[in-house]
């Protein structure tokens, strides 16, 4: 099976290559169809280790020796069990999506061949990163990804805007990998090893506030791949990029990488539940918090990334509780939505010249009838709706929160799913129904390719079944991860589930409700019998008015103040601080020679009176 | 007897001439200072038997040396008082006095009472000079050798460097003193 | 009776001289000076280091020490004269043209 | 009387003194060929000087092991050989810069390539021995002729930037002779090994004078290695001098020096003097903070990384503290794949190099004047970005593998603390380097002309560049096999 491991891992890298020698020439669909086989050829070969390790197979292979001198070892060692099978699928499976998608979508951009290229290096390294067996490995991996979503963000680099973008992903990431540094060196210096399996052996005997340390700077590492308050700028901005790629990196696959990192290091997380909490506290934030946002943008890209923001602190909230397999099962179906949402967003945005304002659509079902039917798919997974994926995902993991007894954070989950399928179907209907405002704006629309449509069928029925997947996927991978037992009644749980449906379903029919109404002519609301129909509209209204309006100046609030204000300011602060010690120190460099001599013996007079008056030696 | 007073008016006499190349305002003053504290300095290797470094000592310093030193000074045009624009005095005083008294301290401290076994020990009825030359030319071949390849190089480099051509206009200069 | 100590003091004094040059002149020549100064007052402590112990490895040291002496004045003045030709003026202030 | 000598040539091992008696003769030869044709091209030349450190890199890696000597005077062990193969490559991919597209008054001087080959004669010498008087020769040797190599670019800049160097090497020099004279009065030796015996043999009394003679070493090889405080001429020289001799500066002279601090301080490092490790420890940090925080502020590229040279040195201090054969491999293992990233950014810098400053008066080579490269001369921007992204650290390129060794040697010998200090060093040193790729990504370009950022690129020197680079990206494949070698060498010189 070990050569499966390798064309899974190196035929992205051989794609990536390939495509290299292409970048300084014209656009060339040989690269796109060279790296779209090859990452296919990587998703069958993932396809049959899952088989093979659903038969039991573990697979442990030892490339080579990084750095083995004195007491440090490094090997570059790969693995392939059952957690890292499903994110190798996962990842496999999204990105040839993505990559034939793109065919597409990037016809006509000049960067053409530069695209896949860095595509398949983005594949490669988020494959290093899930299957490598060592944490040196995954920092490399994660490091990886991190410069190709900054090499994709800032793809179109004329833009300054997206430039920036880059930049601040960039920098931001490398603030929080700061912390996931100093965890790892704490971990080496704790365990003598990099090894995910002699750490977990070892962890259970070591001290718990050294775990805890480790497991909080792990964290911070987590933060910031996965965009958490308070690093969770950068998503939004990364929405410059191309959709494709917000569709992959910014969905999908890396920003999970956080996620993923706290599975893989379960059996670190399980021993400090404290840290747990704190992490499935954060989470439970976020998912309230950028929903929140989410509910007031006209920005089609921005409302689906804060939505994956929110989604995130769903996965955070299962991961933080324990239940790490829900976790990783709301990763892999969100997976599958998000990706074909951002890819809808894409045609969208290509059937209308690349604007992005929905406000300035509607009743683009006429024209693109196959998109709208996707993304609402999409859209129902994304909410919870039975019997899409998200329902068994998403509802599971608020049975965990209540499970736990956390009834804060099942209140917000709770509140967030129903903020959730009201800012889902807001967006359906302005772009979908409704006046068609993009007439009087001059767009000609048009549904795009047939086969880069075709491309999205599998996400789209992947969307819809892979809820059912539920109990066969529990099963295969608590072969490595902890059991999570609910304690639930099973009426409570059929209470719970019944409830959370409710509450989203009506919410989702409140809100179409809503902007349906919104196409009624004047006229018409005139008449006497409207006025009682309109009369039943007065919950609606006073949805609006008692809910929505404070809800809008909140999450106003939420954006201008909070991360405007105080997260830019301290940001700027800490900058400015090394700024201005900068400039004072700079002082020192005088120019004057005689300033230089002086320094040199006022070096020695201080290093001569420590000779004589400090000595611990003697 | 006599070691006792030499020692203390070489002594007295290095510390002044060296003195006056400190504090002096003249270029010729503190040069010809000097060039007496360095002969002077020759009559402590004579005090110390080490004839041949007392020779090469007056040869090289006061002979070569100087002589460049002479040549540069007269090229430079500054025989005459020099201002100096002095800043921070308190803090040269302060550096000054502090890095002389760890520096004697350190120098001071009664240490060197045990004796070390001698590694090319003098032989006794051995001139000094040859004994300089066997270990010269024995132990200490290669730093010779090295000794006359940097003395080449140095020779070299300031040959090239006094041929070299001025090119740049003077603008950056007068700005820069400006400046000031 | 004079004793390796004397020797070393004068050293230590004289060294000193040579960083109070070094610390006070502006004046580049005879900031070289000062340096000369430095490695003379070194030179005595090896000589009396060496007749103390009987061993010629410090005349031998001084002996070096004054080759490197007499090559670095050679390019310190050959610097010099380049700087005075193209500014006029060998004092230290005048090299300000690169800070910060 | 004196009994007549007798030297057996076998005992001398005079295969030990080929490496530089090549170099040396090689000089002479420039020198004489000078006299008899004074127009010759400086292709004639550089290949010449080429070809000679060639033949004494094959000198060189015909050595072995540790040997003596000449009665002991040179030592030619593991530490000798690897630093003596760094500076031969350095020395070789420096001077093929000399090959530039632009002509300078300088490459036409046989003199100038005379003075180059005695420089990496003297910093040969410099490390193949443990013998002061030799350390000190070839010190002085390297370093005049390197002070004369920076003004012979006959810039008002380069002459103060010599200047400047010369003054501080003097009072450096002055001090290295107050230091070894402390250590001959200490013990009747100049050899450290010597030195070490009769010191433990004392168990390391009388404490202060010791102490003092450390500190005295200190400054001097401090002021080599670009250690506050003895740092600040490093911007002023970097700046002044062309960008290849800057690149050289930054790698040669500290590795020469590293040696001998590696030399030097092991006597103490072994003992398990605490005064000395404070010291270092307190050195190290202060130079990484200072020189990260004040590269934040800098105009210019050059001077940036004159400062990023300066941490990168403090980091490695930090492996010098520790002494055991893991961290002294670090060190080697951290400068060679830094020689790389760094001669590669400078060489960068050389074929950007202009006569006029069109940007800025002050500065040669200001981080506005890389505003939009990208968009003027993508690959150019690319290959600078790598060498950014690498000296920041980032992996999978070179410089990370070696901090990471570096600093798991440092968690390994228990200072966590420092290892966390040098870990946000890492991250401050990231936002300058960003600044560079922030200018040259996002901005709008200056000029819609090209060429000037290529003017003075040639074949030769995209050679150097394509290597250096090759080399950077590449890195993870030779990671292991160079730490491997570096390590038995290491272990070989028993350090």
């Amino acid at each position: 099976m070990e050569k499966y491991l390798y064309v899974a891992l190196f035929a992205p890298v051989v794609g990536s290559l390939f495509s290299l020698l292409f970048t300084a020439k014209k656009k060339n669909v040989i690269t796109a169809l060279v790296t779209s086989a090859l990452l296919l050829l990587s998703f069958v070969s993932s396809l049959t280790l899952m088989f093979a390790v659903h038969d039991g197979l573990t697979l442990h292979v030892k490339l080579m020796d990084w750095i083995s001198a004195g007491n440090l070892n490094i090997p570059f060692g790969f693995m392939v069990d059952n957690v890292s099978v499903i994110m190798m699928v996962t990842v496999t499976l999204v990105s040839s999506v993505v990559n034939i998608y793109s065919m597409g979508y990037m016809m006509h951009d000049k960067g053409y061949n530069r695209f896949f290229t860095y595509i398949s290096a983005f594949v490669f390294a988020m494959l290093v990163l899930v299957m490598s067996d060592n944490f040196v490995g995954l920092f490399i991996g994660w490091e990886g990804v991190g410069l190709c979503s900054y090499l994709l963000i800032g793809f179109w680099y004329e833009k300054d805007t997206a430039s920036w973008a880059g930049n601040e992903a960039f920098i931001m990431n490398r603030v929080a990998d700061l912390g996931m540094l100093m965890g790892l060196f704490l971990i080496y210096w704790q365990f003598g090893t990099f090894d995910y399996e002699t750490i977990f052996a070892h962890a259970g005997s070591m001290n718990v506030s050294v775990v805890a340390t480790i497991g909080l700077l792990l964290f911070i590492g987590a933060m910031g791949k996965s965009a958490q308050f308070p690093f969770h700028t950068w998503l939004a901005d990364a929405m410059e990029g191309p959709t494709p790629v917000s569709a992959l990196i910014h969905a999908a696959t890396m920003v999970t990488a956080g996620v993923y990192l706290v599975i893989r290091a379960s059996d670190l997380f399980s021993l400090i539940p404290e840290v747990g909490h704190i992490i499935a506290t954060l989470g439970a934030f976020v998912a309230v918090f950028a929903a929140s946002m989410a509910l007031v943008h006209r920005d089609l890209k921005k409302i689906i990334a804060y939505s994956t923001l929110s989604q995130l602190g769903y996965m955070f909230v299962a991961a933080g509780l324990g239940a790490y397999w829900i976790a990783l099962f709301h990763l892999m179906t969100h997976a599958f939505f998000k990706s074909l949402l951002f890819l809808g967003a894409g045609n969208i945005m290509h059937a209308m010249d690349d604007e992005l304002d929905i406000k300035k659509m509607g009743g683009l079902f006429k024209v693109m009838p196959y998109t709208a039917i996707l993304m609402a798919v999409a859209s129902f997974a994304l909410c919870g709706v039975y019997p899409f994926a998200g329902f068994f995902s998403k509802d599971k993991i608020l049975e965990a929160a209540f499970n736990g007894s956390n009834f804060y954070i099942w209140f917000a989950l709770f509140i967030g799913a129903g903020m959730t399928a009201f800012y889902s179907f807001r967006l359906i209907m302005l772009v979908f129904f409704g006046d068609k405002v993009y007439k009087k704006l001059g767009f000609h629309p048009h549904e795009t390719y047939p086969f880069v449509l075709w491309s999205l069928l599998p996400l789209g029925i992947l969307s819809t079944i892979a809820g059912f997947f539920e109990k066969p996927f529990e099963a295969f991978v608590t072969r490595v991860l902890s059991k999570y037992e609910f304690s639930l009644s099973h009426s409570t749980e059929v209470e719970l589930i019944f409830l959370t449906s409710a509450f989203v379903i009506l919410v989702i029919v409140a809100t179409i409700y809503k902007y349906y109404k919104g196409g009624f002519s004047k006229q018409i609301e005139t008449m006497p019998l409207y006025i009682l129909l309109k009369n039943q509209y007065y919950i609606p209204k006073l949805y609006e008015v008692a809910i929505f309006k404070p809800y809008y100046v909140l999450s106003r609030f939420a954006w201008k103040q909070i991360d405007v204000r105080i997260i830019d300011f301290s940001v700027d602060l800490i900058a400015k601080v090394f700024y201005k010690s900068g400039q004072e120190s700079r002082k020192m460099q005088s120019g004057n020679l005689s300033d230089m001599l002086r320094w040199m013996i006022v070096g020695t007079v201080v290093l001569l009176a420590l000779a004589i008056f400090y000595r611990p030696m003697m | 007897m006599f070691e006792i007073i030499a020692f203390y008016t070489f002594s007295i006499l290095v510390i002044g001439m060296f003195g006056i190349v400190v504090f002096s305002e003249n270029v010729l003053y503190a040069m010809s200072a000097l060039a007496g504290g360095m002969i002077l300095i020759s009559g402590f290797y004579f005090l110390l038997g080490a004839d041949f470094l007392g020779v090469v000592q007056i040869i090289v310093y006061t002979g070569a040396v100087m002589a460049l030193y002479a040549f540069g000074m007269m090229f430079f045009d500054s025989a005459r008082d020099i201002k100096e624009n002095i800043k921070f005095k308190k803090i040269i005083y302060t550096l000054s006095i502090l890095s002389a008294i760890f520096v004697i301290f350190i120098l001071m401290a009664p240490i060197y009472s045990t004796r070390v076994e001698a590694l090319y020990p003098t032989i006794h009825g051995v001139g000094n000079v040859q004994m300089i030359g066997l270990i010269l030319f024995t132990k200490y071949l290669i730093p010779f050798e090295v000794a006359a390849i940097m003395l080449l190089a140095a020779m070299i480099a300031g040959i090239v460097l006094v041929k070299v051509k001025i090119e740049e206009t003077p603008s950056n200069i007068e700005v820069a003193r400006g400046e000031k | 009776m004079i004793t390796l100590t004397h020797y070393l003091t004068l050293t230590g004094i004289l060294f000193s001289l040579g960083i109070v040059g070094v610390l006070r002149r502006k004046n580049l020549l005879m900031l070289f000076f000062s340096t000369e100064i430095l490695l003379n007052a070194v030179n005595i402590g090896f000589a009396a280091v060496s007749k103390y112990y009987g061993d010629l490895s410090g005349q031998i040291f001084s002996f070096f020490i004054i080759a490197i002496a007499a090559s670095e004045v050679a390019v310190g003045l050959g610097l010099l004269v380049l700087w005075y030709k193209r500014s006029g003026t060998i004092d230290l202030d005048s090299l300000q043209m690169m800070k910060g | 009387m004196l009994s007549p000598i007798s030297v057996s040539l076998a005992n001398l091992n005079m295969a030990l003194l080929a490496p530089m008696a090549i170099l040396s003769f090689g000089a002479l030869i420039v020198i004489c060929i000078d006299l008899f044709n004074k127009n010759l091209d400086k292709s004639f030349y550089v290949m010449l000087t080429l070809l000679f450190i060639l033949f004494d890199f094959t000198a060189l890696i015909g050595l072995s092991g540790s040997k003596h000597g000449f009665f002991n005077m040179m030592l030619v062990d593991g530490i000798s050989i690897l630093a003596q193969g760094i500076i031969l490559i350095s020395s070789a991919l420096i001077i093929i810069t000399a090959l530039s597209n632009k002509p300078f008054k300088e490459f036409k001087k046989a003199e100038y390539y005379a003075l180059f080959m005695f420089m990496i004669v003297g910093f040969q010498f410099m490390v193949a021995t443990d013998n002061l008087i030799l350390i000190f020769l070839g010190l002085e040797t390297a370093s005049l002729s390197l002070y004369t190599l920076i003004a012979l670019h006959n810039r008002n800049k380069a002459f103060e930037a010599a200047i400047k160097y010369f003054t501080m090497g003097a009072l450096a020099a002055g001090f290295f002779a107050l230091s070894s004279l402390v250590f001959y009065a200490l013990t009747g030796s100049v050899e450290l090994s010597v030195i070490e015996k009769v010191l433990s043999a004392r168990n390391y009394a009388p404490g202060v004078a010791i102490l003092a003679g450390v500190v005295f070493m200190l400054i001097a090889l401090g002021f080599k290695l670009s250690v506050v405080p003895t740092h600040t001429w490093t911007p002023d020289v970097y700046e002044g001098s062309s960008a290849p001799l800057a690149g050289y500066m930054s790698v040669v002279p500290k590795i020469a020096g590293l040696v001998i601090a590696i030399r030097f301080l092991d006597i103490f490092l072994h003992a398990h003097i605490v005064w000395v490790q404070d010291i270092l420890i307190f050195l190290a940090v202060i130079t990484m903070f200072l020189a990260n925080i004040t590269a934040l502020v800098q105009e210019d590229v050059k001077r940036m990384l004159a400062f990023s040279s300066i941490a990168h040195a403090g980091f490695v201090l930090t492996a010098l503290m520790i002494g055991s054969t893991q961290a002294n491999s670090a060190i080697f293992l951290y400068w060679i794949l830094f020689m790389f990233t760094n001669i590669g950014a400078f060489t960068m810098l050389w074929i950007a190099r202009h006569k006029k400053n069109l940007w800025d008066s002050r500065y040669q080579h200001p981080f506005t004047k890389f505003s939009g490269l990208v968009k003027v001369s993508p690959m150019m921007a690319m290959i600078m970005a790598v060498f950014m992204f690498t000296l920041a650290g980032m992996p999978p390129f070179s410089v990370f593998w070696g901090k990471l060794y570096l600093i798991s040697s440092v968690v390994d010998s228990g200072h966590i603390v420092l290892a966390v200090i040098m870990v946000i060093n890492s991250a401050i040193a990231v936002y300058y380097y960003t600044k560079l790729i922030v200018y040259m990504f996002l901005k709008d370009p200056i000029t819609e002309d090209g060429n000037i950022y290529i003017a003075n690129s040639s074949t030769p020197i995209k050679v150097v560049v394509g290597f250096s680079l090759a080399f950077t990206v590449l890195a993870s494949i030779f990671v292991e096999p160079i730490l491997t070698m570096v390590t038995q060498l290491m272990q070989s010189s028993g350090f």
